[in-house]
């Protein structure tokens, strides 16, 4: 669905954005289902409802730029430009997949547009993004990285440490908290002391900004504001991005830990929602919105057929990229 | 005896030690609503929060804290997941519980139990499959329990927790949903002791935890090809039940230790290597394992079908060990 | 010495507080010159110069009150009312040791006196520190804890993670951080970021105050109030002591890597000299200072010399104490 | 050929690795000074803070930085100043260093070395005295190596950085100051590979790092007793050289491993069972382990020397399966 030629570019890159969370959206949602179904096997942590944190980062961010994202990270990967069919043949484990098959839901990468991974353990993400940066500039590139973290990683060790790493050798490092309220089933509230996260962050030396993480047009400016800095060499910032994780940790989890009325002042803050309203203020007709979100359910849909077509990998790959020495089969 | 599964046996056993010692409380990630198998399910409802104590994802300090908790006098229960999440509090388990009694020359003890769920999860991947009793095993002052059925999980949990000795609970991943009989009454099983789960004359398979069953499974098809196991379920991996093992390697003449976890450096090693010096002369064949290839888990389920040790790999491994002669 | 009776409380409590800096003083000279000589094995870190904070802290702590140490843990052990014989008795390694000769310098604890031990872990006496809190807590005990941590230390995970644990739970826990500016030879300043430490821990929510760490009067009083408070339920406090380490990083540690005029311009805020000072001061007099050290010196020279002749502990005591099941000779 | 230190011989590795390829740099703790051995003495000097980099006291972020940094295209060595503190960093060694490539589908690898100095240190006490080869050699995708003299430091550590494997690399505490002869040339040694230190026709000992030399000091001191010990030192611990040590066991008929670490668990019962596996029918006496008992490292001296595996214990293990019969 291209917009008509002579849109705003303002608003030719609000439908943009839509199409991406559009993207997310479907894409989650059609897992979940398939995960529940017992098509898609092992934990799946559907992004739905922060759809908007992931895009405005990314828009903000170069095609070679990193983003290290967390164990909820198919809205990262898709946000920096991950192909939707080659995560979906990863989700189903068939070849094709973004890594083969071997990685799954916790582990989508793609290398090629500096997505290095979701990350089964909280915070690793975190630390390696640093690496990437400090190694980048050992190599004399002038990327910077975007380190996503939930709310409940914000009290992880490694994640504090790397708060006083960045900001020491002043890497071009964008934390970004997605603080969704919830680990898990904890309100992560109730585990975590202080003023807030941007405090948390100056303590450190991080200029950090808190914004409706919800608000994709708001997010992206704040993140490419902080992008921009970061680029001329201001030393890593903190983007305290609040919004709320509208289903379950798991596509499984149906969450009857939370407190209905909860829910229910909860909804109308849909990104999706607020990013439609913009453009419908911005004069997007209604039946473009409903062209745009056919046109994406449909690729999504097609994209299942195709992962549930494909072939699982060959036997062989299992014993294939361990290490380069060592035969993995000794001993049996 | 009623049925239960080897989540409710455990919040069982956790609930009875509550009861009796008000110095026994647990700590962890998420695990006043249940717990990532539903194993503290309605315990916090009974004891409230500071007993059942919800956590920060703060992995060193929840093993830090659980040592200091328990050299003030108490008896936590750390919960850390999973296995893999406990690769996050290493130095807290084995430069502090392990080691804390003897550097300050007894003057102090620490009398915890790490829960960390071991193991293979169906379509976990690479970072929330592994196992790790090799590692403790290797550790001075850690005792190590891999319990492999509801029952044992139940009387092996209490007993753990009456254990003055810093314990490494093992629970298996994929079993929380497993059911079995667990006797009405209070039970517990000394550590260190192995269960014969079978008798057999020709071989004897050494085992643990959920590949226990697995054992007893191929157990029962070599028994139709008239090949007897003896399995012997250890239930205790340190100390292990060396009398037991060795006894049986005695009568049967024939090791197999079948293991999930990878099996370079995995503790069947220390079996083999250990049967092998002190029952040489009885060995009528060279002993054997039976382990993961040393492969990271695959996600894709072909691929993790391949490394996982089932019951057929197994009952095959078992007859080359039964068909061997010394060589 | 007992000072004469008719001193006012105030001027009573500082020559206290000057006897035991001076037990950690030549305490230390002693066992930097056992172990130059080669007499004591193992690392030795001296507390030469950090004395006022240890003491200071310590004094305002009950009996049954805790202490969590570093590996720089001698001035604390003495501090909290360890025996400095018994000590010596460790660090030579012989039968008497506070820990029976095991544990040596890293290790000196007394849990007789809440004196839960240094440690070779940088941090991980702090998150054991929560924990013995949080046990006592719950055995109805009304304990505080003192948790000492250096400035290198408070880059360490588990030591952030700790802030942000002991306020979520108020736990009665005195972080002190004692910075001597120094990490082994790393400069601290250059390996960490931030406005400074009292911002770091009003970042997680703790009142945090910055004290001279040099003057045992200053430290103490700081302590006083900040105890008082977390014993009546005020949640935990941040201490920054600031210090000088006026030796090396261990025993045989030149040092050289320090300027010297950094040195020149330190020697005179010698915690030993200003309390001297403050004394002389409020009329007690030079010959009353010099028996006091004499006494001091001669005692510890006394414990060294008892060290000496001490015996090395029986063999059999290298497997006592592993633990209750599982003997350590299996294999063997 | 010059005589140089253990550690002048790694620092002359890395430096001419660092000037052969720009992606080369180290970092860790205090080590712009020198390191905790002095094996980075100079180096800041030549190639700056970038990249000889000094870090704060964060071992999880030290290591996670070196597999990112690994993962961007450099070549990181990664200074965990001793192994003892490399627990700190378990998980991101073991579930991101180790598994990276795999998990992504070998869509990119982590070319990196971690050195942790292993071993005992006289004095060092329970925290700073142990050994943990026994780990990664259970740990899938790592290659595990163990320099054992100066010049096998400065070819190993050269090899290791050169390798596009992560490489766990354990120097010796306490052996910074041992000198040896080591050749002008550069050099290289095959990764995989074992070096037969002596030849000998009676028993064949395994050993690695520092044990080796008192393996050949034991050998020396049996040699006059008329048992010809032959020692082979392993050099790289993963994969170790098993065609070299099965052909040695054959030829012997018999096999010791010497081993510094604890002995339950530790890499030694790896080679025993595997040995015992396929060269059941070469052994004419059981395999044995000489290792230290499953206890805490002791500080006083006397009872650090009972733990520690020197050379007239070897001997004496060794003259043990020297005299033994197949049972
Ligand atoms: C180190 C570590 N500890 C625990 C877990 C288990 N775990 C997975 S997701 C989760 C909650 C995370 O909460 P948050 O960081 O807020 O992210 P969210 O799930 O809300 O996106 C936990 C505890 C883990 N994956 N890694
Ligand atoms: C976890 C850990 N990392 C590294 C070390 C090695 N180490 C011992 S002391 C020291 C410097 C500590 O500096 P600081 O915390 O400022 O304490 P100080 O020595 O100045 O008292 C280091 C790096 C250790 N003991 N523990
Ligand atoms: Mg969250
Ligand atoms: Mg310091």
């Amino acid at each position: 669905m291209t917009p008509a030629a002579n849109l705003p570019e303002e608003v030719e890159h609000g439908l943009a954005r839509y199409r991406t969370m559009l993207t997310i959206r479907y894409f989650e949602e059609t897992v979940c289902a398939a995960a529940v179904a017992g098509r898609i096997r092992g934990p799946v942590h559907p992004y739905i409802g922060e759809e908007a944190i992931a895009t405005g980062v990314c828009a903000a961010l170069r095609r070679d730029d990193y983003v290290a994202s967390t164990h909820r990270g198919h809205g990262h990967a898709i946000g920096k430009g991950a192909d939707p069919a080659a995560m979906m043949l990863e989700l189903y484990g068939r070849v094709g997949g973004l890594c083969g098959g071997k990685g799954g839901s916790m582990h989508v990468a793609d290398f090629s547009i500096g997505m290095l991974g979701a990350n089964g353990v909280i915070g690793d993400g975190v630390t390696m993004s640093l690496g990437a940066i400090q190694g980048s500039r050992l190599l004399g590139r002038d990327v910077v990285a975007a380190a996503f973290i939930g709310d409940g990683g914000m009290n992880r060790g490694p994640v504090l440490e790397a708060l006083n790493w960045a900001k020491t050798f002043r890497l071009p490092v964008l934390f970004v908290c997605e603080d969704n309220r919830y680990s898990a089933s904890t309100h992560s509230r109730s585990v975590t002391a202080g003023p807030g996260f941007t405090a948390r962050a100056a303590g450190f030396g991080l200029p950090a900004e808190m914004v409706d993480g919800n608000d994709v047009i708001e997010v992206e400016r704040a993140a490419r504001t902080m992008v921009e800095q970061l680029r001329a060499g201001a030393g890593p910032m903190f983007l305290h991005a609040l919004t709320y994780r509208i289903g379950g940790h798991l596509a499984q989890d149906a969450a009857p830990y939370r407190p209905k009325e909860e829910l229910a002042r909860r909804s109308p803050l849909d990104p999706l929602t607020r990013i439609e309203t913009w453009l419908a203020h911005h004069g997007i007709e209604t039946h473009t919105l409903e062209a745009e979100r056919a046109a994406v359910r449909e690729s999504i849909a097609t994209a299942e057929r195709a992962a549930q077509a494909a072939d699982f990998p060959p036997a062989a790959s299992v014993f294939a990229d361990i290490q380069d020495i060592g035969a993995p089969q000794w001993g049996a | 005896m009623g049925r239960m599964t080897y989540a409710e046996a455990s919040i069982l056993a956790l609930r009875e030690e509550m009861r009796r010692d008000p110095r026994v409380w647990a700590l962890g990630e998420d695990i006043g609503r249940g717990g990532i198998g539903g194993q503290y399910k309605g315990l916090q409802d009974e004891f409230g929060a500071q007993r059942i104590c919800d956590t920060p994802i703060s992995e060193s300090t929840i093993m830090g804290v659980g040592v200091g908790a328990a050299l003030a006098g108490t008896r936590p229960v750390i919960e850390l997941r999973i296995t893999d999440f406990a690769l996050c509090s290493t130095d807290e388990i084995v430069n502090q519980a392990a080691k804390v009694r003897y550097m300050l020359g007894g003057q102090a003890r620490a009398p915890l139990v790490v829960r960390q769920p071991n193991g293979m999860c169906a379509g976990f991947a690479a970072q929330h499959s592994q196992s790790t009793e090799a590692w403790w095993i290797h550790t001075p002052g850690l005792v190590v329990v891999a319990p492999s059925t509801p029952r044992d999980n139940r009387a092996l949990l209490k007993a753990a927790i009456r254990s003055d000795d810093p314990v490494i609970y093992l629970e298996h991943k994929e079993m929380w949903g497993v059911d079995g009989e667990v006797p009405d009454a209070e039970e517990t099983i000394e550590l260190g002791k192995a269960r014969v789960a079978r008798e057999g004359r020709d071989l004897t398979i050494v085992t643990w935890s959920k590949t226990a069953s697995f054992a007893e499974e191929a157990a029962r098809t070599l028994a139709g090809e008239g090949i007897e196991a003896e399995v012997v379920d250890l239930r205790t991996l340190y100390p292990w039940d060396r009398d037991c093992v060795i006894a049986s390697v005695e009568r049967t003449g024939r090791l197999l230790v079948a293991q999930e976890s990878v099996e370079i450096g995995g503790f069947g090693a220390e079996i083999v290597a250990d049967v092998t010096q002190h029952a040489f002369g009885a060995l009528k064949a060279p002993p054997a394992r039976i382990g993961a290839p040393r492969t990271p888990v695959p996600y894709s389920q072909p691929l993790e079908e391949i490394v996982r040790v089932d019951a057929p790999k197994i009952a095959a491994a078992a007859r080359r060990v039964a068909a061997a002669r010394r060589g």
